[in-house]
């Protein structure tokens, strides 16, 4: 799956983009975020605030309990702030 | 004869008299056209610029869904969004919305509703680089601006 | 360092983008335009053009009176009102109203006030001309711009 | 004291303006469109639907209890239609 990172959440990750194999268990974008956390520093960095993170799956804004089904693309970023 | 709204997200300036124009020209069933500008402010001076980051693909497919939504509330004529990108000094256009109707209550609500939600659901994030140099800062979301686009929920009920 | 409204009462076309300009040259505290541009519409094909007589003197300063409330209610960087009289057709311009403030919400809501309040107190009369040549008639007001200047009313107890 | 009539009031009236000498007993706004009522045929026709009348007293809008005082100047006219 594809994972991108926008604003201070692609900052604290440290890329804009990462294409991940997505384990068995996870199932949910929640159960995603959870598995991100654990891969690294620089992950954990970026979801520490959970709440603060908002979703997009395939270009759609999600909450967190959206299950990923066939999605091709991920997006995680902070609340919008353009206008 | 549905409408379609104009949609568009780009680095280069826009040409609110021209965009307002499109809506008009050759017909006359338009009598009101309400157009917002919103522009880089800075009234302390510190500001260099606002960068502004998208999602390049949601951006487009977000501003639309948001105005098909438009559409279908209130009897427009015609509907124009233009967003920015990129390094924005003090005094420039950021974003501009424009909705053209028969009659002037739909044409404020609907202009006023898409920046309500376009600034809560674009994909736009922006970022201050200082006059001075310092560490540049992103731009922290209102809570002022998910009470406006609330606004909208409570009498939307009826869709 | 109170603003002054810039009204005008005109036969002539007015130009949107440069009333809007004025508004912005040269400084860097504007964050919102809104501008509202009132168009002679004919759906039906039948009109020829629709004449607007006014009351001289009384006109410019009722606008300048209702522009003077609105900038008391909403902290305003610049307020625009340009109204034309005389025979205008179907598809020219007849009336712009343009609001300039940091923040979008007083800028729509200024706009927007100023617009209820001119369709229901600003000496102006429409007569109707027709492409038949049959006779003109009175265009008869509406309930419906009383009840848009009452929203104001409500929600203006404590200025 | 000049009188203006405006839109639909002035074609019945028949005239954009015309200067009149008050009488003594006519103190308001109503007590002049009574007297003015009762000059001709025109100005009874143009004042038939009184509650249709709006008026200004030197270009500011009163109601029909206003007192006339030191105006120089009142104008008839219908609710207004512009914008």
């Amino acid at each position: 799956m594809n994972i991108r990172y926008f604003a201070w959440v692609r900052e604290r990750v440290g890329v804009e983009e990462e294409e991940l194999e997505i384990p068995g268990g996870v199932k949910t974008v929640g159960d995603l975020i959870t598995h991100l956390k654990s891969l690294d520093e620089n992950h954990a960095a970026a979801f520490e605030e959970e709440e603060a993170i908002r979703v997009a799956l395939d270009q759609v804004h999600v909450e967190a309990d959206a299950d990923l089904g066939n999605a091709r693309e991920i997006a995680f970023f902070p609340p919008m702030t353009g206008g | 004869m549905s409408v379609t709204p104009l949609v568009r997200v780009q680095s280069e300036d826009f040409d609110a008299q021209a965009e307002a124009a499109r809506l008009t020209e050759g017909r006359k069933d338009v009598g009101a056209i309400v157009s917002f500008t919103g522009l880089c402010r800075d009234e302390s001076g510190t500001l260099s610029a606002l960068e502004l980051e998208h999602y390049p693909g949601m951006a487009e497919a977000e501003l639309t869904r948001i105005a098909s939504e438009a559409i279908d509330r209130w009897p427009l004529t015609g509907l124009t969004v233009v967003h920015r990108f990129g390094k924005i000094p003090p005094g420039e256009n950021i974003v501009l919305v424009i909705a053209a109707s028969s009659h002037r209550r739909a044409a404020f609500e609907a202009a006023d509703f898409l920046m309500d939600f376009l600034k809560t659901r674009a994909p736009f994030w922006k970022k201050e680089h200082l006059v001075s140099g310092d560490s540049s800062s992103w731009v922290e979301a209102k809570s002022v601006d998910d009470k406006d686009a609330e606004r909208w929920l409570k009498s939307g009920s009826t869709d």
